[in-house]
């Protein structure tokens, strides 16, 4: 398989404070799901930062589809293929479910492809069909979660960074989002995300990297990765307590 | 024992339900889960019975005292404190300032009394080492992680010495690690006499810590019980789980 | 009854200018979230534009309007771009306060070094006379703000609602980093949106040549009033501005030919606090004023 | 580097209590007690502004029903000037008080417009009301001291603001350190998340709002006795109020001494300002230009520059081992 | 201090230039007044200079601008008096400036002669050294008026009256003056609104007015609000006989704001470029060799000023900022008469001028002195042609 998306030794930081990334690396291949797991503040948002083209590296490359689109902005990328769901709550708050969803469409110029994928997520999130005409920044969190993740299935992109997509959303609308990540690795989109639930994510992933202090920890197959016990204790949790 | 009671609360904002007639029990000295879909009504839910917004209909009693309409800062005061589902603390105070905004009494000379004021750093400090961020307590708190920033927030709730706390999804979002830290820290306060409300997706959590569960939906408990019970109740495999 | 009904035809007329006045200062900040004191100094910066091109050229003052609107358009983008995008995003309102408080000042002292500090008029032949129905005279002078207002509104509420550039300006403000990851050049956007606000300025600042007589110092006269009329319309909310601009119009004419002047005038400030007891959010307001 | 700070301070201390006869005339002591003036209200200010971060362009609201109030007991009710100083400041802070359970609903951008309208108002009641006030015409208010001289008098005010600056220090300090400070400083934070922990947050804020309005309406109290003539135009104007809150912001509203330094600086600046460029209105344009470049490169403040530089996050780096002790309970 | 009142002035002090303290509103609300007196104050030191100066020392002009501020004008006389140490102040503009300046002047025991503080209350603040140097105060602006009015033959005679006035002490006085008159005379009046200087929109005082029909209408105005009534009651077709404002009309961008509407407004006038008064040809012609164009009534006042203070130098022979010589100089004022651009003043012991205002007119497009009889440039019109 071919890579398509490869940060290089990248180094980055917010301002002039201290360095977040130091001399990260990963590789993601067309049909993969890379899953970067780690503890907060460990650098994973920043990573896929700079992968988007919303923070430009001090140094190291990024390469799209073996092209150096290192410092690009993001609309730049975006028109490569990429797209990127950030953490936490990014819906546009005061303006409608419906203007949020088409706004995830803003570069498809063709209104059909766009109608159509719109009944596609209406279906998926039936949330996003109930609520269409309400303001997104007044529905619950999970809402505005699964509004968030339908505004990003409008386009159909090469590359999606996911950050932590199922963050607050309940089990059903986990299980919905999770069948989304499979079917885009089936459609041959490279996935790269970032999960908290992390044994979860590393039973589909393909690949897992623990990343820790701006680094990437340990690396390989991600089944492996769930397996080990020393990393189980670190970084993703005891067995359910009980 | 029932610790809170609330008695048909209902809550519409414009066209939308979002608490129907909600009457609910929490038990004194257990960590009481709250579960339900997506907009089934639990933010809603805490932010009524903390008075953040008021309710349409019912009432809210705390100790058989009833606390509904009272502003915030009065059921604060009433023994109540919570977190928020999206973590909030105050970004550009230190950690340690953000521990001793909380009061529990607003007496004159409390409030006069210096900041630094012996006693009340000793206990803030107290609250940290627990929670394991005391090494970070001249650190403005936008500088914390989000874990971090979350056990912040729950220190600082805790500050407040309420005798009942309620979680808005302190799970999510935090690395699997802390989240056994979180839970191991739940218990233990619960070991010490503190009634907990917590509301969660993550079922692990709550089926292995809660003694007794909710299940929201709609806007109204759908079913309450152990969580061996929940687990095979038909109707909240439906509502909820989805399966 | 008479003097009520003429009363109340001026205070609608008025009112129209008024929202075409405010209708600026609410898009700033329904949609940036920029308060702009310095907005009536920018009406009277186009007052005096228009009464150069007036006076050099002898051209009607709407004339100069071609020129003026382009021009505020492009000075608004450069504002944005240069001085309001570089504010810190914590405190954005409140710094925006003071910056823009600076710019006023800025201007007026400009304004008052090339033109003296005498004051100026434009006045038309038309300007001065008045449609006479059943009794109640309208000033042509008044009609024409009136219309003129609300076809500038009208065009504003449809740049804003409807079109794809609308779109991108509140997404822009709404979440930055989702806009640049949806596809929209978030920095051009911004910046046009404060090119439109200062746009309306510039029609704005015309319509209030034509009417009343105007010295460099004039616009302090305008803040309070404005201020109100978005407040009372619930902050950031054009079309709320609008209504309320025409509801304190009409208290106001009333008042003035009932009560008096400074009663009058003390309307939009006693409106001001009713609307902050009775809806925080402002009468007409969306939710959103109660955020911030 | 302690000793330093300590005795920075004191030294300044010295010297200002020393100023009036450092001056070889009393335009400077004038000058001087107008400063003062200026720092103590700017102070006074910052109660309100740097721990809530609820910015008011009215405060000359305060100001000048604290001088119409002291004057027109003084002109009126014939009551010694102490008493009347005193008296109005009280009334003040209770209208203050009313004023601010409406005014501090709102919050941020909406607060300044309240606030801003809340001059204008008092302009117009204070003009309207010709019987009471003397309307336009303004109000003439008896020196308090007869028998001085006029440089004299300025001397005897200078030191009256000078107290008055202390008090406002001294407050501002003190609440610095409070719990009570700390709730202020958590509204700014975030109100909704405060009144969760249990902080009274109207009623702090209403305080805050009343305790700077005290402080202002004594310093507008001392200026109409000192100064003797009242225009409602001129003691409501907007501009006084920009100056407190300019000079809060160029010092820096985070330290006990940020508005005191800012008024040190921006009221000779002005006063340059005036006499260099006085002949047209460009003066204006520099004024408004300082305000601009302040806002844009320096919106900390002066003080915030010299004192612990924010280099990146104050966290001490750990490493994953570290880290893992932290999390194994 | 070397400023203590009484403190010994420096010998060496009596040669080198006369320093005259001037703080004037260059800025704010009332910068154009500001100019035009400043401008006065000019041409007076230029012509002063060219024949010598006072007792021989050339005379030297300090301003200062305030603003429109009082507590910069305060501040600024304050400096003048105790830093730049000047011989003599001469006033500022407006009532509202005029005494906070005065109250300084009057600590440090200056003369303190001034241009524009026409309002009543300036002169009951017990200010022994202010002299205000124009033909009448803001009361008795319209003193020929009224008179004429008050001759009419009954049937032209006006039944009633409306006034508006700007909220400002000298605007106020001058309708307030002439109310008094005719109001004692039986002319009803139907209509008496004061409205704030922030007063933008003037069609609502205009319909309360067309609604009373009065006979005559009075505006106590400045310049911008004088436009703004006249466009509005013309616009609500108000057709008064008679139509007075103060200031507005007397200034030369008048005509030109209200369009044709200017034809037979009535105004009343401390000064006239066509007088033959002392000097006031002179004046004139150096303003116009000065700063290009019309000189006005304000630089009038300015220069009427140095006028004085000059006339009372030469008589007193002496210019030192000393309480002696100071006073010498105000008891001259206060017995003599002098003559001036503006005609021969005197005062009486409040420094009240005891004169009276000229009325002008625009008749057929050009300011006329219609009154009174014995200053007069063409006949009044009444009642005035319909706007
Ligand atoms: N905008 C910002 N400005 C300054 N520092 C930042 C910013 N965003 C993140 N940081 C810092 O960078 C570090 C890494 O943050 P990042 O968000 O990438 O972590 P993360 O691995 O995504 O953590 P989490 O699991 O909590 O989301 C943290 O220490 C954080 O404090
Ligand atoms: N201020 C508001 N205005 C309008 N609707 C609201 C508001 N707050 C909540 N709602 C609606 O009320 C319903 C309940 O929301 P709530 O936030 O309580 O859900 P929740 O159970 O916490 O969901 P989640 O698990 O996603 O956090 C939702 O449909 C939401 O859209
Ligand atoms: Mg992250
Ligand atoms: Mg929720």
């Amino acid at each position: 398989m071919n890579t398509v998306l490869s940060l290089e030794d990248v180094e980055a930081g917010y301002g002039r404070a201290a360095l977040v990334l130091r001399g990260l690396s990963v590789t993601v291949r067309a049909g993969e799901v890379v899953c970067l797991v780690g503890p907060n503040g460990a650098g994973k948002s920043t990573a896929l930062k700079v992968a988007s083209g919303l923070l430009t590296p001090r140094s190291g490359r990024v390469v799209l589809a073996g092209q150096d689109v290192t410092g690009l902005s993001p609309q730049r990328l975006l028109g490569l293929g990429l797209a990127h769901v950030l953490q936490g709550h990014s819906v546009f708050r005061e303006m409608t479910v419906a203007e949020n969803v088409r706004l995830g469409g803003f570069t498809v110029r063709d209104q059909a492809r766009l109608n159509a994928r719109i009944e596609t997520v209406k279906e998926l999130f039936p949330v996003v069909a109930e609520r269409w005409g309400s303001m997104a920044g007044l529905l619950s969190g999970g809402q505005q979660k699964q509004v968030e993740f339908a505004r990003a299935l409008m386009l159909e992109p090469k590359v999606v960074l996911l950050d932590e997509p199922s963050m607050g959303l309940d089990p059903r609308n986990t299980q919905v989002v999770f069948d989304q990540i499979d079917l885009m690795r089936r459609t041959g989109v490279a996935v790269l995300l970032v999960e908290q639930n992390a044994r979860r994510a590393l039973e589909m992933a393909d690949v897992g990297c623990v990343l820790d202090l701006g680094r990437v920890h340990i690396s390989g197959p991600a089944r492996e990765l769930a397996a080990d016990p020393r990393l189980g204790k670190l970084y993703l949790g005891g067995a359910p307590a009980n | 024992m029932t610790s809170l009671r609330t008695e048909g609360l209902s809550k519409s904002f414009g066209g939308v339900l979002a608490v129907d007639g909600a009457t609910v029990e929490l038990l004194e000295g257990k960590i009481n889960g709250l579960i339900g879909p997506n907009g089934s009504g639990k933010t809603t839910f805490f932010n009524l019975i903390t008075g953040m917004i008021k309710p349409d209909a019912g009432r809210v009693l705390y100790r058989d005292r009833d606390i509904t309409r009272h502003s915030p800062h009065r059921i604060a005061h009433a023994g109540i404190g919570r977190t928020f589902q999206l973590c909030r603390v105050f970004p550009r105070l230190t950690v340690l300032e953000n521990m001793l905004v909380a009061v529990r009494r607003t007496r004159l000379r409390e409030l006069l009394a210096g900041l630094r004021d012996k006693g009340e750093v000793e206990r803030a400090r107290h609250w940290l080492r627990r929670m394991g961020i005391e090494h970070l307590e001249d650190a403005e708190a936008r500088d914390l992680s989000y874990g971090q920033q979350k056990l912040l927030e729950l220190a600082a709730a805790l500050m407040a010495e309420p005798e009942l706390v309620l979680l808005d999804e302190p799970a999510g979002g935090v690395n699997p690690a802390l989240i056994d830290r979180i839970v191991s820290l739940v218990r233990d306060l619960n070991a010490e006499g503190r009634t907990f409300l917590v509301v969660e997706h993550n079922m692990d959590m709550v089926m292995g810590m809660c003694d007794h569960v909710i299940v929201f939906d709609r806007g109204a408990p759908i079913a309450a019980g152990p969580p061996s019970v929940i687990r095979d109740d038909p109707r909240v495999l439906e509502a909820y789980l989805g399966v | 009854m008479s003097l009520l009904l003429q009363g109340l035809a001026l205070g609608v007329l008025t009112g129209g200018l008024y929202a075409l006045l405010a209708s600026g200062l609410s898009l700033y900040f329904g949609v940036m979230r920029v308060v702009m004191v310095a907005h009536p100094a920018f009406l009277f910066l186009a007052a005096y534009l228009t009464y150069t091109v007036h006076t050099a050229f002898g051209l009607d003052p709407f004339l100069a309007l071609p020129v003026t609107v382009p021009l505020f358009f492009a000075l608004g983008v450069a504002v944005q771009r240069l001085l309001i995008a570089r504010l810190a995003p914590e405190n954005l309102a409140m710094m925006s306060v003071l910056l823009t408080f600076g710019i006023a000042l800025t201007i007026e002292g400009l304004l008052g070094t090339f033109y003296t500090g005498s004051y100026k008029s434009v006045s038309m032949e038309y300007a001065t006379r008045s449609l006479t129905i059943g009794g109640v005279h309208l000033p042509y002078d008044k009609i024409i703000a009136f219309w003129v207002a609300a076809i500038t509104l009208v065009v504003l509420f449809a740049v804003l609602v409807k079109s794809r550039f609308g779109q991108s300006l509140r997404a822009t403000i709404q979440h930055r980093e989702a806009a640049r990851l949806v596809g929209i050049q978030t920095e051009r956007v911004a910046g046009y949106g404060f090119g439109v606000g200062l746009a309306t300025a510039a029609v704005g600042g015309t319509v209030l040549a034509l009417i009343t007589p105007f010295f460099p110092a004039s616009h302090w006269v305008w803040i309070g009033k404005l201020m109100a009329i978005i407040v009372v319309g619930g902050l950031g909310s054009v079309i709320g501005a609008a209504l309320a601009a025409v509801l304190l119009g009409v208290v106001e004419g009333l008042v003035l030919v009932t009560v008096d002047a400074t009663w009058a005038t003390m309307m939009f400030y006693v409106f001001l606090f009713l609307a902050l007891l009775v809806r925080p959010q402002g009468f007409f307001g969306g939710r959103l004023a109660h955020r911030f | 580097m302690r000793i330093a700070s300590r005795g920075l301070p004191l030294l300044v201390a010295a010297l200002a209590i020393a100023y009036p006869f450092l001056v070889p005339n009393y335009y400077l002591v004038y000058a001087g007690a107008l400063t003062v003036m200026y720092a103590a209200m700017a102070t006074s200010w910052n109660l309100l502004g740097g721990f809530t971060g609820y910015v008011s362009l009215g405060h000359s609201a305060f100001f000048g029903l604290g001088a119409y109030g002291t004057g027109l007991l003084v002109v009126r009710a014939g009551v010694p000037w102490v008493v009347a100083l005193l008296a109005s400041a009280l009334l003040v802070t209770v209208f203050a008080v009313v004023v601010g359970i409406a005014a501090v609903r709102v919050r941020g951008a909406s607060f300044v417009i309240v606030s801003i309208a809340l001059v204008s108002m008092m302009n117009l009641v204070v003009q309207g009301w010709r019987s009471l006030t003397g309307g336009s015409t303004g109000l003439q208010v008896p020196s308090p001291f007869p028998g001085l001289h006029r440089g004299q008098t300025h001397m005897v005010f200078f030191y009256l603001f000078l107290a008055l600056l202390a008090i406002a220090l001294a407050s501002w300090w003190y609440v610095s350190r409070s719990r009570f400070g700390a709730g202020l400083r958590a509204i700014r934070e975030d109100e909704d998340k405060a009144e969760s922990l249990g902080v009274p947050t109207a009623a702090y804020k209403v305080t805050a709002f009343a305790l700077s309005a005290l402080f202002v309406a004594l310093a507008g109290g001392l200026y109409a006795v000192w100064f003797g003539s009242l225009d409602p135009i001129f003691v409501f104007s907007i501009l006084i109020g920009s100056y407190m809150v300019l000079m809060s912001l160029l010092g820096g509203v985070r330290h006990l001494f940020g508005p005191l330094l800012g008024a040190l600086i921006v009221a000779p600046a002005g006063e340059y300002f005036l006499i260099a460029l006085g002949e047209t209105q460009i003066h204006l344009t520099a004024t408004g230009l300082v305000l601009v470049l302040v806002v844009l490169f320096m919106p900390d403040g002066i003080l915030a520059r010299f004192t612990r530089r924010r280099a990146g996050p104050s966290i001490p780096d750990e490493t994953a081992e570290q880290r893992l002790q932290g999390v194994t309970p | 201090k070397t400023d203590e009142p009484g403190g010994a002035q420096t010998p060496g002090r009596q040669t080198g230039p006369v320093k005259i303290g001037i703080s004037l509103p260059l800025t704010g609300d009332f910068s154009e007044p500001g100019k035009g007196i400043q401008e006065g104050y000019q041409v007076w030191a230029d012509q002063v200079n060219a024949k010598g100066g006072l007792l021989g020392r050339k005379v030297e002009l300090i301003f200062r601008d305030d603003a429109s501020d009082p507590n910069r004008v305060s501040s600024d006389y304050e400096s003048l008096i105790t830093q730049d140490k000047v011989n003599l102040v001469f006033g500022p503009f407006s009532s509202r400036l005029v005494i906070p300046a005065a109250k300084v002047a009057e600590s440090y025991n200056m003369l303190f002669v001034e241009p524009a503080g026409a309002a009543k209350e300036v002169f009951e603040q017990g200010f022994k050294r202010l002299f205000y140097a124009a033909p009448a105060i803001a009361g008795d602006h319209y003193n020929y008026l009224a008179e004429y009015i008050l001759k009419l033959p009954a049937d032209q005679k006006p039944k009633t009256a409306a006034y508006a006035s700007l909220d400002d002490p000298f605007a106020q006085g001058t309708a307030y003056g002439l109310r008094d008159k005719l109001a004692a005379a039986g002319i009803k009046t139907v209509v008496d609104e004061v409205y704030p200087p922030e007063t933008t929109d003037f069609a609502p005082i205009a319909a309360k007015i067309a609604a009373a029909k009065p006979d005559i209408v009075v505006g106590g105005t400045q310049f911008e609000d004088s436009v703004g009534l006249v466009r509005a009651l013309q616009e609500l077709k108000v057709q008064p006989k008679l139509a007075a404002f103060s200031t507005g009309p007397t200034l030369a961008e008048f005509p030109a704001a209200v369009k044709g509407a200017a034809e037979h407004i009535l105004s009343p006038v401390g000064w006239s470029a066509t007088a033959t008064f002392t000097g006031n040809q002179d004046m004139v012609k150096r303003y116009k060799e000065m700063f290009g164009g019309q000189a006005n009534e304000d630089a009038a006042n300015g220069y009427t000023v140095g006028q004085i203070v000059e006339a009372a130098v030469n008589a007193v022979k002496c210019v030192d900022p000393t309480p002696e010589c100071q006073d010498k100089l105000a008891n001259h004022i206060r017995q003599g008469t002098f003559d001036t651009v503006v005609g021969p003043l005197s005062f009486d012991d409040q420094g009240r001028p005891e004169q009276a205002h000229m009325i002008q007119q625009y008749v057929n497009g050009k300011v006329e002195i219609v009154l009174p009889e014995n200053a007069k440039t063409a006949g009044i019109v009444y009642p005035k042609k319909e706007w």
